[in-house]
């Protein structure tokens, strides 16, 4: 590559370097213009939910949140997006005249079928995430990885990466990959980010009231501090 | 200081497996293989291609008939920690697809990091690791049964047991639920200690002395966690790969096939010193 | 008809003949590169390797092509950095030999892996205990290094030479290739090591553990010296080999002479280190661990004490010994016995340290595994040698290899 | 020309210098990488609510407590239920991999007709009404025709509603040919009712015994019912108690006894009765037994034809290890003998478990702690005697087509007489129902059994399973696998307390099966009559409801229930029935063929790895099998070394095995831990059915050996076959 520069160089005294810089100047615009504008636009593919859905809405009828609907079972395991029969506690039949709800509820409801939710969150199938030890011993707020999710009133555009058939949250909608707020990529480095650096203090002082005040057999047992830190050994803790 | 304290904190999950009573009935093979979605393809008579987590062996004590022997014994991953987590299989790998976990003891394995290079197989003498030389493939119907807490394993990557791990994570999820971060014995079991039906198969914190398996091997820490229990052993133990799981047998042929050893060779001299 | 691109003043054979050659070579080629597509496709299965054999004949291959492409970064040391002036007129074959090695061993490397378009993790999510990790880097680094050592020769051809700025180019790399060199003889120095602590540092094999110096086995220092000894053999060896197919004198004996005199004298301090070794292995390290030296050689029916025999003595101590010897060195039928022994001889080790570790049981009850490689397996091992043959022959066609072709061939 | 090519060469460069400044090469490389790790043909298994529900087993006659693990409405994972008196948690290999028989693909996943040859394998998919009505009318014809008694039925056991559904059908429709699978039950219950003159099960109280002398018996080998005899053989080490393991080969068993004594194989007899000579000798007998009837004449008959030495030369185990058993089993606090080879599929000789339970008796530990228990029948099917007209009168009334009942007083099914009755022309079925059972490939000498079935014009499964006898049948109407259905589990083998388990749909039926039980009324209604009037309940679950009463709620609980303290039977002990009197000139078990032509001996051998009933191993099960005993497509026989250096056969060799009935190709393995002179074959390989995991695979035993009729019971006493093994 550099010896053909140099050429270019070289023979610029002929009078052929215009044209010459000209072709590596369009070139250089062309595959600009094709990586960051037009790929990203080939690689993903766009697709609408079956219903759309307004959280706000929902959030304001609710009573605990998130957690109304996004629930943990008693196993210690995350619901995640509502099965068809947690819907139908309220949507028996329409309440509104919605026509998202009136479609859901004919289409869905009558016919006993799961709505195929598209989950723009949806991690690959080796990935093992906890919500429990993020929302439950980290207290970790939904929206430090979801975003401002519960406060959309429609559901947005999936985009889904045409070779990896994931959800193009997990790269972030920014094609270079930088982020500017926690839940806007969620690779596994955006994980490690919080694992690998926070030394994250759970002891009795630090904890806010009135956890602090509980008796923490295991901390004062050991004298260890919960941590998130885990660093290159722990490899399980993530995936399965 | 800091070390001792970690020390403390630090898990060791391990098993003890008992010989005497290990019938050779392969229910553990079978536990694990339906627990971890292990495949199976059409022809699995050639051991050498044949990936089973568990293995059971077959030792015999080489007498003819009628003073010949058997035992049977059961081999998951060792879960080996070498020294200081270097366990053979770890440090061999060039991508990190596979690391000692200094908190449970426990040696992963990441399918989806494995590029196949097959290093760590060389490196573990106990043949623990399996390569997915073939696509797995199920018959139609059978992926209903795939659990998802284990993912599926695709072609060209290596695998092997890891102490259900996943049964870890899921009950750790509960715990957190409730407020606790310490797990009992009984609410982390592997599938194959779970399984056996002579109740051969002990699991868990070998750093506990509450635990079953602690009582049992009474493993020194100090000393790469060589058994005290004189019934007790580990396999290859002069090779310093320092085991987490423990064999016990009344039988001191038995003991003696765990390792090698060169002719009238003084066998507590050499490696008890 | 492609006269334009013969160098000056050099008889080549008609370009059908060549043609014919080139073909035949490629038809072997071809093979190769469908057994390849196999396994791309297809997946590992079509090899005989096992859950017992992780490694087979590709390894091998790998490490062996390795050690015998070792000649280009120590005649390259010995020619840049000190000074052995004499071996300019070698240096363009050994370094030619190193790229076709390398290139291959990479090649090896991307059918061997399990997930090649993964195969990029070991730079991304590098392990740095891994031996293997080490490697990667180092071969990576050095082959860039003998691209580099090998494109001013590219461009010493006839044609690409005409022009100016090309010429230059070749001319200034020239200058500044003792960097190159010393910048390569560091990367071959460690990754040469590196493939010697691939088993070496497998403690659960008795076998092929090794104890060592610092964080390095012994066998890390016994490869790199054991392929500065061999490499140059193989140099040789292939440059006799051009020798008798076009019957002509390429290099002057002076040169061989010397080449082979400083092998034999690494290769006699091998031998010697390799000696140690055994002893101090089969003596203390292999009894620790359970195990006379002869349970490695017994109870099967291929590995005997004969391989050490062969690799110490026939392929060690006699080529070293004939080339320490002025008489062994200038006598051509000697010489030529004496490099092939060599290069017999590093192949051997290089097996044994791959294959035989894994054949071993090292649970009590287990028995050795016996392997042979499938025809796939083979076909792509063929493959880098019908592909380093076609480019030794374009190279030496349209290249001035040896530079003192004409002085010997007026 | 020269500048067209250097642009274009710039416009490259700049090209490639401006992409490697874009994401493309980079999240290509990152993409490919993830794609390759997840290929779209690599399943992703849905995550969803866990939950779990118990319920037994019944691929055995174990009757092992389940605990089945859910993901949403998927199964994933079996595992022994926690607090089950069985099994305690602990299971087998087979019952872990029950989900591959649930969602298998082996399944016959809609009602069959057959539209070719027997056998060819040509379907034709039909409706349940269809195949319900194309039985019903088959047997209106055949009844009509006043061959009612030609009807005949083959299930697993007697025991439960389905067999009584069965049974009951069979009665109402005029036919007493209502047959079951053998084994070792039945000579136990022969013998039971032989020497004590009760009706009952044997049980054994095989956890507080503390010396334990097993005739063969696969204790860990699959034996009554495995789990539970697992569990008491981890108790009974330890404890510290001892096993002791007669036979010719280091079985499992034997390798995890105290003691193994090879033995002259079907000499059992010989040794029980020999013991007993050395145990009355030494008075070492119990006291209060020796008053039972018949003792006197027992003594005398072990005293004068059962001296040591004279065992010694049967059993060919010396005088001395015969005299220091007999004392230590006899000195023991709490010894127990038990018979019955390997699993017990064979019922064996009846004097032999005479023989070896007059050795209990002598012991008194017949209905002790640590003993053999005689327990009743769990007598919770209580269903109205039914109206029979008169046809169903007259049919029941005709001979059993086996000759149980008739030519053997006390048999009541003798399934191992039926290929001989049929292809000797002594008799015919016009149709058979086969439910729970695969003869075809499980009784012995299958070559005679599969010409018998071709003699009957109509065969109906029921199997949930394309099985060898299946694939046989005319019609297949598929039951719904234990995962699917409910089901009464009445008490496992040899268990000493009865229970009553249940058995219960732990998931939807997932593929157009029914209930075999809801079948069997369906095709009753559709005869109508005093047919249908019989079957009063709507469905089959509404039969087990009523059947079981106040037990239901219980059993939906727990899934498992005791069934009350009253269920030994004591009855008077009698050591020298008339049964008995052939003793008295006995060596050995007779053995078919000739010494001269069939040098060697075969026996088969169980392993808890191979199943060899009604289900096959499925892919998981025969994944666990040792590669000496399947290797490829052949199965391996073991060998003495000694054997093999004789016959010049080395490890792995291929072989030819030859014996009156059969031959197969086979492989060789040299095992230390068996007699000189025998040739022993596993027991479950070579399938010709089921699915691609399992057919083919190795040879059929039952495919080399021919079944020998016990004098007393008329039960199959074969244990063994003489064979040739040579070199190909």
């Amino acid at each position: 590559m550099s010896t053909q520069d140099d050429k270019a160089k070289e023979v610029s005294a002929d009078g052929v370097a215009g044209p010459i810089i000209l072709f590596f100047i369009l070139g250089l615009a062309a595959s600009l213009v094709f990586g960051w504008i037009i790929f990203p636009k080939l690689l993903y593919s766009q697709k609408k939910q079956p219903i759309d859905f307004n959280h706000v809405l929902h959030v304001e009828a609710v009573e605990e949140g998130c957690e109304s609907c996004h629930f943990f079972r008693e196993d210690g395991s995350f619901s995640g997006i509502p099965k068809l029969a947690q819907c139908v506690d309220c949507h028996e039949d329409a309440q509104g005249e919605d026509p998202n709800e009136v479609k859901f509820v004919e289409e869905y409801v009558a016919n006993g079928r799961e709505v195929p939710w598209l989950v723009y969150a949806r991690q690959p199938d080796c990935v093992f995430f906890s919500h429990a030890a993020h929302v439950k011993k980290a207290e970790m707020d939904c929206g430090t990885c979801h975003g401002h999710i519960g406060e959309s009133e429609h559901s947005r555009v999936y985009e889904e990466n045409r070779i990896t058939g994931y959800s193009r949250d997990i790269w972030g909608k920014n094609i270079s990959g930088l982020k500017k707020h926690t839940w806007e990529r969620m690779k596994m480095d955006d994980c490690a980010e919080c694992h690998t650096t926070k030394e994250i203090k759970t002891d009795v002082e630090t904890l806010p009231w009135p956890i602090n005040w509980l008796p923490r057999p295991y901390e004062k047992q050991t004298g260890n501090k919960a941590r998130v830190k885990t660093v290159k050994e722990a490899c399980f803790v993530c995936h399965k | 200081m800091k070390e001792e304290g970690k020390h403390k904190k630090a898990k060791k999950y391990g098993m003890v497996i008992n010989l005497d009573e290990c019938t050779g009935c392969g229910a553990c093979m079978v536990a694990c293989m339906a627990e971890n979605n292990v495949p199976f393809k059409e022809d699995e008579s050639n051991k050498l291609d044949s990936i089973a987590w568990m293995r059971v062996y077959k030792l015999t004590n080489g007498k003819p008939y009628p003073e010949a022997e058997i035992c049977y014994l059961p081999r998951p991953c060792m879960h080996c920690e070498g020294e200081h987590g270097h366990a053979p299989c770890v440090s061999v790998c060039p991508a990190t697809a596979t690391d000692y976990n200094h908190e449970t003891g426990i040696v992963s394995q990441i399918y989806t990091r494995c590029f196949g290079c097959r290093y760590c197989m060389v490196a573990c003498p106990y043949h623990a690791r399996y390569f997915n030389w073939w696509d797995p493939v199920w018959p139609e119907e059978s992926t209903k049964y795939l659990s998802p807490n284990v993912s599926p394993r695709m072609r060209g990557v290596v695998e092997k047991c890891s102490f259900c791990f996943h049964r870890y994570q899921l009950a750790m999820d509960k715990a957190y639920l409730e407020g606790r971060t310490v797990l009992e014995e009984d609410e982390y079991q592997t599938s194959c200690a779970q399984a056996c039906p002579a109740g051969a198969i002990t699991f868990g914190d070998l750093n506990n002395p509450e635990h079953k398996v602690h009582q049992l091997a009474k493993p020194d820490n100090k000393h790469g966690g060589r058994p005290g229990n004189p019934n007790v052993f580990r396999l290859l133990e002069r090779l310093g790969t320092n085991p987490k799981v423990y064999y016990m047998s009344s039988r001191e042929w038995v003991r003696q096939a765990g390792d090698n050893y060169i002719n009238n060779e003084d066998l507590a001299k050499n490696y008890r010193h | 008809m492609d006269s334009a691109l013969i160098p000056e003043g050099v008889k080549r054979c008609s370009f059908g003949k060549f043609a014919i050659g080139i073909i035949l070579v490629g038809g072997v080629l071809l093979w190769g590169v469908y057994a390849m597509l196999l396994i791309w496709l297809k997946g590992l299965n079509q090899t005989n390797m096992n859950d017992f054999y992780g490694f087979a004949i590709w390894i091998w291959a790998d490490l062996g092509v390795i050690a015998l492409g070792g000649g280009a970064f120590f005649t390259g040391f010995l020619r840049y950095v000190i000074g052995k002036d004499e071996l300019k007129n070698i240096i363009n074959c050994a370094v030619l030999i190193g790229f076709i090695c390398y290139s291959s061993a990479l090649l090896i490397l991307a059918i061997d892996v399990g997930q090649p378009l993964r195969s990029w993790f070991i730079f991304w999510h590098a392990n740095v205990h891994s031996m293997l990790t080490e490697v990667a880097f180092c071969l990576s680094c050095y082959f860039a290094v003998l691209i580099i050592e090998y494109i001013p020769l590219i461009l010493e051809n006839r044609q690409i030479n005409k022009v100016p700025f090309l010429h230059n180019l070749a001319h200034n790399m020239h200058e500044v290739m003792v960097i190159f060199a010393a910048t390569g003889a560091f990367l071959s120095f460690f990754h040469q090591g590196s493939l010697g602590g691939t088993p070496a540092v497998l403690y659960g094999r008795p076998f092929s553990f090794r104890e060592g110096v610092f964080i390095w086995p012994w066998t890390f220092f016994l490869f790199t010296w054991s392929a500065a000894a061999y490499g140059p053999c193989f140099t040789l060896f292939v440059t006799r080999l051009i020798e008798k197919i076009t019957k002509k004198k390429l290099v002057k004996q002076n040169v061989i002479d010397l080449l082979a005199k400083i092998s034999g004298w690494t290769m006699g301090t091998y031998v010697i280190a390799k000696i140690i070794d055994t002893w101090y292995w089969a003596t203390v390290t292999a009894p620790a661990r359970g195990f006379n030296l002869i349970d490695f050689y017994s109870n099967n029916p291929f590995y005997g004490i004969w391989i050490l025999i062969v690799e110490i003595v026939v392929c060690g101590i006699v080529p070293a010994l004939i080339l320490l010897t002025p008489k062994g060195r200038n006598n051509s039928t000697l010489l030529f016995t004496a490099v092939s022994l060599a290069c017999i001889g590093v192949l051997l080790n290089r097996w044994v340290m791959v294959l035989q570790v894994m054949a071993i049981p090292v649970m009590t009850f287990e028995t050795w595994v016996m392997y042979i490689p499938s025809w796939q397996e083979v076909a792509t091992t063929v493959l880098p040698v019908a592909y380093g043959i076609i480019l030794v022959m374009i190279s030496f066609r349209y290249l001035p290899i040896f530079p003192q072709e004409r002085e010997l061939n007026p | 020309m020269k500048i067209g090519r250097r642009s274009f060469l710039s416009f490259v460069i700049g090209g490639a210098a401006g992409t490697a400044i874009t994401p493309l090469p980079w999240k290509l490389m990152d993409d490919s990488s993830i794609w390759s790790q997840n290929w779209p043909w690599t399943p992703v298994p849905p995550d969803g609510e866990y939950s779990q529900s118990n319920s037994v087993c019944t691929l055995c006659p174990g009757g092992c407590g389940i605990t089945v693990r859910k993901v949403d409405d998927r199964v994933v994972k079996i595992e022994g239920m926690k607090g089950h008196p069985v099994n305690d948690g602990g299971l087998c290999l087979m019952g872990l991999s029950g989900l591959q028989l649930l969602y298998g693909p082996t399944r016959v996943k809609t009602p069959l007709k057959r539209v070719g040859k027997r056998g060819e394998g040509k379907w034709e998919k039909i409706s349940w009404d269809e195949a319900i009505s194309e039985v019903a009318k088959k047997l209106a014809d055949i009844r009509s025709n006043g061959g009612s008694h030609t009807v005949g039925s083959i299930v697993d056991s007697e025991n439960g509603t389905v067999p009584n559904l069965f049974k009951r059908f069979l009665t109402t429709y005029g036919s007493p040919n209502f047959m079951t699978m053998p084994s070792i039950q039945d000579s136990y219950a022969m013998t039971l009712q032989v020497m004590q003159g009760v009706s009952a099960q044997v049980g054994f109280d095989a956890e507080n015994a503390d010396f334990i002398l097993s005739f063969g018996s696969g204790i860990i080998d699959g034996w009554g019912s495995p789990v539970r005899m697992f569990k008491a053989n981890s108790a009974w080490k330890a404890n510290g108690k001892k096993v002791v393991q007669i036979e010719p080969r280091l079985s499992n068993t034997a390798a995890k006894s105290d003691k193994w004594i090879p033995i002259n194989p079907g000499t059992e007899a010989a040794l029980a009765l020999g013991l007993a000579n050395v145990i009355i000798t030494n008075s070492l007998d119990s006291k209060k037994i020796s008053q039972s009837s018949g003792f006197d004449s027992f003594k005398k008959l072990v005293q004068n034809e059962y001296g040591t030495e004279k065992v010694s030369k049967i059993t060919g185990i010396n005088s001395a290890t015969i005299v220091s058993l007999a004392k230590n089993f006899a000195r023991a606090s709490k010894p127990l003998a038990i018979c019955g080879k390997g699993q017990g599929s064979i019922p064996g000789s009846l004097n032999e478990f005479m023989a070896v339970h007059a050795l209990n008796a002598l012991v008194g530990n017949i209905n002790k702690e640590g003993g053999v228990w005689a327990v009743t029948d769990t007598k919770y099917i209580n269903w109205p005697k039914p109206e029979m007209d008169s046809i169903a009168e007259n049919g029941i009334q005709k001979e059993r087509i086996d000759g149980a009942g008739s030519e053997y007083p006390h048999t009541k099914s003798l399934l191992n007489r039926l290929a001989e009755v049929i292809n000797s022309g002594d008799g015919s079925l016009e149709a058979l129902f086969v439910s729970g059972a695969n003869p075809l490939y499980s009784m012995p000498d299958s070559k005679a059994i599969k010409n018998a079935f071709d003699n009957i014009p109509f065969i109906v499964s029921f199997s949930s399973y394309m099985d060898e006898t299946a694939s046989n049948a005319d019609l297949i109407l598929p039951n719904h696998v234990y995962l699917e259905r409910y089901e009464d589990v009445p008490t496992p083998a040899g268990l000493s307390k009865p229970i009553v388990g249940l058995t219960r749909p732990v998931v939807k039926p997932q593929f157009n099966t029914k209930h075999v039980g809801d079948v069997v009324m369906l095709i009753a209604k559709a005869l109508g009559g005093g047919i249908a009037d019989a079957f009063p309940w709507e469905s089959y679950e509404a039969c087990l409801k009523e059947t079981l009463g106040v037990k239901w709620d219980i059993l939906v609980e727990k899934g498992f229930e005791f069934n009350g303290d009253k269920c030994i039977l004591e009855g008077d002990f009698n050591f020298y029935p008339d049964a008995m009197k052939s003793l008295s000139d006995f060596s050995s078990v007779s053995i078919e063929g000739s010494a001269i032509s069939y040098p060697l001996i075969l026996i088969p051998y169980d392993t808890i790895r191979l199943a060899n009933g009604y289900i096959g191993d499925p892919p998981f099960a025969i994944k666990a099998v040792e590669d000496t005993v399947l290797k490829g497509k052949n199965s391996c026989v073991e060998i003495n070394p000694k054997t093999g250096k004789e016959l010049g056969l080395t490890e792995g060799r291929y072989a030819s095995l030859l014996t009156p009935r059969g031959k197969a190709k086979v492989r060789v393995h040299l095992y230390e831990g068996i007699m000189p002179g025998i040739v022993a074959l596993p027991r479950g390989l070579g399938h010709t059915a089921y699915d691609k995991y399992l057919a083919g695979k190795g040879c059929n035993f039952n495919e080399l050996i021919g079944s020998t009729e016990d004098p007393v019971s008329g039960l199959d006493e074969a244990w063994g076959i003489r064979a040739r093994l040579t070199k190909v």
